[in-house]
C-alpha cells in the first residue's frame, strides 16, 4: 500500500528541484555585483524608516486561530464524510449536530466582532 | 488505438523488465519517468498559459498583446525567461539568506504537488491515493508557508506586510474550501479523486451541489490571489507585497507559481465538479476523455482569466468578510443540507437531482434573502443617523 | 537492509536534527521552521506506517495551521525577547540530564514490551476501508461517540475562550 | 522490514528532545514547540502500536486524531495567554510572568 505513494514521493522533491536547477543556472549566467545601494531594502527609492518588524495587528492570529479549529472540524469531518453512504440517519445526524457546534463558535465570534478587519 | 497511455506504460515496464532488471525497481523507475514527466509538463505548460493569459487579457482591453517574438509572440515568454534567467538575484542586506531562497522553491512546490493526483484520463494519473483530497487541501496550503517565509526573510516591512495580509485571506478563504470539499467526499463516499470522477457518472457534482461548486471556484481563486482578490500585490498600498525584494529568476519561480496554481484551479475544478475526464465514449477510449478534460479546463480557465479582466481588486477587510460572513455559513449550509437531503433520497443517478437543486434553490433563496435584509437594516440606520451610505457600510456591520 | 528501512533512517535522522535545532534555536522563526521540518518527517513516518490519512492530517493541521499560527504569535510577541537575549534558563544542564534520564528510562522499559522485534502483518483490507472504519468508528454509539462530540465542545470552548483572551483590551483603543 | 522497537526509539528520541526544550527554554512560545514535539512522539507510538499490534481495531487512529484536536486547542489558548500575556506586560518570558505565585 506504499504504492501509490511512491509518485509523491518523486514529485514534491521534483518540485524543489526543478526550481532549484533553475536558480542554480541564473547561478552561473547572471553577474553577481553585489554593491550596498543595490542591496539596501527597496521602498520604491524612499530611505526605509524605523525598524523593520512593525507591530502586526492582533487579528492575524484571530484569522488564523479560526482557521486552525475549523481545519481539525474537517479532520473528523472528513472521515464521517467517506463513510457517509454508510451510514445510519441517526449518525449523520451526529455529524450535523458536530457542524453546528462549530457554527455556534463562528457565531460566537461574529458576535464578538472578532471577524472584523479593523 | 484508444489508450496510448496504458501501451506507453506497458512498452516502458516490458522494455525494463527486458535489460533484467527488479520489478520493484521497475516499478520505481516507471513512476520516477512519470513523476519527472508530469514536473515539466506542469512547468512547461507556465510558458503557454502565461502568454495566453496576457494575449486575452490585452483582447479583453483592446490591445494587441505580445506580438513580436515568434508567430503571435508565442515565444514571448521564453524569451522573458531567458532575461530572468540572466539577471542578478540580489539579496537585501540584514536578508534571511537561506529562508530567502528556499521560499520560492516551496512555493513552487507546492503547486507541482497539486498534480500528482489528478486524473487525466481513465488510464492516466500520478498516484490514486485514498486521501486525495485532503491531500489537495495540504499540499496546497504549504504555499502560504512559502510566502510566510518570503515575508520574514526580505527584512523589508512592506513586504513582512504584504505577507501577512495574503496569509490571512489565504486562511480565511481556506476554511469555506475545505468545507465544500466535503461535499463530493460525501456525494461519491471516497477521497480518492479517481473514485469522485467515477461516481460522476451520469450527473456532474456541479448539478447536484451548484452552490459547492461555486464556493470551491471562488475561495480557490482567492488562494492563488488572483485579481479580485489580489491584495498581496496591492501596489498602492504596500509596495509590491510579499516579493518585493525578490528579483531575477527567483521573483520567476513565484511568478511560474501564480500562473501555474491558476491553471491547476481549472483542472482541480473539473476534477471535482464538472466530471473530470467524464463524457460519451471516454471510457471506452481514454483518449477521448483526455479530449474532454483539456476542453473543460480551457473553458473554465477562461472563466478565470475573464474575471481577471472584468473586477477591480477588493478592499482587505471586504475581502476578508466575504470569506468569512457569506462563504463560510454558506458552506457550512451546504454540507448539512447535502446530508441530509443526500440521506433522504435513494437511488442513483438523475433520481437524486431534483431533491438536491431544490435544496440548493432554497438556500440561494434564503442567502438571497438575507441579503436583502441586511441592505434594509444598512439603508434603515444611515436613514436615522443622516450619515451618508458610504460612511455607515464602511463602518463595517 | 531493506530499502523500507533505510528510508526510515533518513526520515528519522531529518526529524531528530529538526527536532534538536527546534529547542536549541536562538532566533524563534528559525526554530518554528525547524519544527516544521521534523512535523513533516512525523508525516513521512505515518506514511511508512499505513496510515495515509494521518499523514494528510498532519500536515493539514501541524504545517498548514499549527505552525503558522506560531510564527503569527512569534512576530506578535517579537519585541520581548530579541535574540540576543539568553533563550535558555539558568537550570538547563540540569534539563538535559533529565532529558537524557528519560530517554535511558523509557529504553530500560523497551525489555518489558515482547512483541519489540515484530514485524508487521500486511493489512488485509482495502486503505479505502480503513478511513470508512475510522468515520463510523467516530459517529458509532457502542464506539467513540463520546470522544467525537466531546472533541466539538472541546473545539468550541477553545474557540470562545481563545478569542475571549486574545481580543485587545478595550480601554487600548486597537493596537495596529 | 522495519521493527517495533525502531519507532519507539525514534518517538522517545522525540518525546526527550521536547522535554529538554520544555524544561530549558525561557521563551513561552518556545516550551509550546517542545509540547508540540512531545505531542508528535506520543502520536508516532499510538499509531505504531496500532499499525503492529491491532491493526484490525481502529482505535488507535482515534486516539491520534483526539491527540490532533488536543494539541490543536492547547496552541490556540496557549498562544493566546501568551498573547495576553505580553500586551498586559511585555514579556514572554516564563519566569517573569510570576503574577500567581503567591
Amino acid at each position: 500500500m506504499h504504492e501509490p505513494w511512491i509518485f509523491i514521493a518523486f514529485l514534491i522533491p521534483l518540485g524543489i528541484i526543478l526550481p532549484a536547477t533553475a536558480i542554480g543556472l541564473n547561478r552561473l549566467l547572471a553577474p553577481r555585483k553585489p554593491n550596498p545601494i543595490k542591496q539596501s531594502t527597496y521602498e520604491c527609492g524612499m530611505e526605509t524608516v524605523g525598524d523593520t518588524w512593525v507591530q502586526l495587528k492582533g487579528q492575524y492570529y484571530i484569522f488564523g486561530l479560526i482557521f486552525l479549529i475549523f481545519d481539525i472540524e474537517a479532520v473528523f469531518l472528513f472521515p464521517w464524510a467517506v463513510a457517509y453512504q454508510q451510514l445510519q440517519l441517526y449518525m449523520v445526524l451526529e455529524g450535523i449536530f458536530f457542524i453546528l457546534l462549530l457554527a455556534g463558535g463562528l457565531l460566537y465570534a461574529w458576535r464578538r466582532g472578532a471577524l472584523e478587519w479593523v | 488505438m484508444g489508450d496510448p497511455f496504458t501501451l506507453i506504460a506497458d512498452f516502458l515496464r516490458d522494455l525494463l523488465l527486458g535489460f533484467g532488471l527488479d520489478p520493484g525497481l521497475t516499478t520505481a523507475i516507471l513512476k520516477f519517468v512519470g513523476a519527472a514527466v508530469t514536473a515539466t509538463i506542469a512547468l512547461t505548460l507556465t510558458f503557454f498559459t502565461i502568454w495566453l493569459e496576457r494575449k486575452l487579457i490585452a483582447r479583453f482591453q483592446d490591445r494587441l498583446g505580445p506580438n513580436r517574438v515568434g508567430p503571435y509572440g508565442l515565444f514571448q515568454t521564453v524569451a522573458d525567461f531567458a532575461k530572468l534567467l540572466t539577471k542578478e538575484v540580489l539579496v537585501p542586506e540584514g536578508a534571511d539568506r537561506s529562508v530567502f531562497m528556499i521560499a520560492p522553491l516551496l512555493v513552487v512546490m507546492s503547486v507541482v504537488g497539486l498534480w500528482a493526483v489528478v486524473p487525466f484520463a481513465p488510464t492516466l494519473f500520478g498516484s490514486d491515493i485514498n486521501v486525495g483530497v485532503l491531500y489537495l487541501v495540504s499540499i496546497g496550503s504549504v504555499g502560504t508557508l512559502g510566502i510566510m517565509m518570503a515575508g520574514l526573510s526580505s527584512n523589508n516591512k512592506y513586504a513582512l506586510l504584504g505577507a501577512f495580509r495574503t496569509v490571512a485571506m489565504m486562511l480565511s478563504y481556506a476554511v469555506p474550501m475545505i468545507l465544500t470539499l466535503l461535499i463530493p467526499t460525501m456525494l461519491a463516499g471516497s477521497m480518492g479523486l479517481t473514485k469522485i470522477v467515477e461516481a460522476q457518472n451520469p450527473v456532474w457534482f456541479v448539478i447536484l451541489s451548484p452552490i459547492a461548486a461555486f464556493i470551491f471556484y471562488i475561495s480557490s481563486l482567492a488562494e492563488v490571489g488572483r485579481t479580485p482578490f489580489d491584495l498581496m500585490e496591492a501596489e498602492s498600498e504596500i509596495v509590491a507585497g510579499f516579493h518585493i525584494e525578490y528579483s531575477g529568476i527567483s521573483f520567476g519561480m513565484f511568478f511560474v507559481a501564480e500562473f501555474l496554481h491558476a491553471f491547476t484551479i481549472a483542472v482541480l475544478t473539473v476534477t471535482l465538479f464538472f466530471g473530470g475526464w467524464q463524457g460519451p465514449g471516454a471510457e471506452a477510449f481514454p483518449i477521448l476523455g483526455f479530449v474532454y478534460f483539456l476542453i473543460k479546463t480551457a473553458i473554465l480557465y477562461f472563466v478565470i482569466i475573464w474575471i481577471r479582466a472584468t473586477f477591480p481588486r477588493l478592499r482587505i477587510d471586504t475581502i476578508n468578510s466575504i470569506s468569512w460572513k457569506i462563504l463560510t455559513p454558506l458552506a457550512l449550509a451546504a454540507v448539512i443540507f447535502t446530508a441530509i437531503i443526500d440521506k433522504l433520497t435513494p437511488g442513483d443517478g438523475w433520481a437524486r437531482v431534483p431533491l438536491h437543486l431544490a435544496g440548493s434553490v432554497i438556500l440561494i433563496g434564503l442567502t438571497l434573502i438575507a441579503f436583502r435584509a441586511y441592505a434594509r437594516s444598512i439603508r434603515k440606520q444611515s436613514e436615522g443617523s443622516g450619515k451618508s451610505l458610504a460612511q455607515t457600510s464602511e463602518a463595517g456591520s | 537492509m531493506t530499502v523500507l528501512q533505510i528510508i526510515f533512517l533518513g526520515i528519522s535522522v531529518i526529524i531528530v536534527i529538526g527536532a534538536l535545532m527546534t529547542v536549541s534555536s536562538p532566533n524563534l522563526v528559525h526554530a518554528a521552521l525547524w519544527l516544521i521540518l521534523a512535523l513533516a518527517g512525523v508525516a513521512a513516518i505515518f506514511v511508512l506506517l499505513e496510515a495515509s490519512f494521518l499523514a494528510v492530517v498532519q500536515v493539514a493541521v501541524y504545517i498548514d495551521a499549527i505552525s503558522i499560527l506560531i510564527v503569527i504569535a512569534v512576530m506578535l510577541t517579537r519585541r520581548a525577547m530579541g535574540e540576543t537575549e539568553r533563550q535558555i534558563n539558568r537550570s538547563w544542564l540540569l534539563a538535559a540530564f533529565a532529558a537524557f534520564m528519560v530517554f535511558s528510562g523509557i529504553l530500560s522499559l523497551f525489555s518489558q514490551v515482547p512483541q519489540l522485534a515484530n514485524t508487521p502483518s500486511d493489512l488485509v483490507e482495502s486503505s479505502e476501508f480503513y478511513i470508512q472504519e475510522l468515520g463510523k468508528a467516530l459517529v458509532n454509539v457502542d464506539q467513540s461517540i463520546i470522544p467525537f462530540e466531546v472533541a466539538s465542545v472541546l473545539l468550541l470552548a477553545a474557540m470562545i475562550g481563545a478569542i475571549f483572551i486574545a481580543r485587545p483590551p478595550e480601554r487600548a483603543g486597537g493596537d495596529s | 522490514m522495519i521493527p517495533l522497537s525502531w519507532y519507539l526509539i525514534l518517538a522517545a528520541s522525540i518525546f526527550c528532545i521536547g522535554l529538554y526544550g520544555v524544561l530549558a527554554r525561557r521563551n513561552a512560545i518556545a516550551i509550546l514547540m517542545g509540547i508540540e514535539l512531545m505531542l508528535n512522539a506520543v502520536n508516532i507510538n499510538l499509531v505504531a502500536f496500532w499499525r503492529y499490534l491491532t491493526p484490525s481495531i481502529i482505535n488507535g487512529q482515534v486516539f491520534a486524531i483526539i491527540v490532533f484536536a488536543v494539541a490543536a486547542s492547547e496552541v490556540a489558548v496557549g498562544l493566546a495567554l501568551i498573547i495576553s500575556i505580553y500586551r498586559r506586560k511585555t514579556t514572554v518570558a516564563v519566569e517573569e510572568i510570576n503574577l500567581m505565585k503567591w
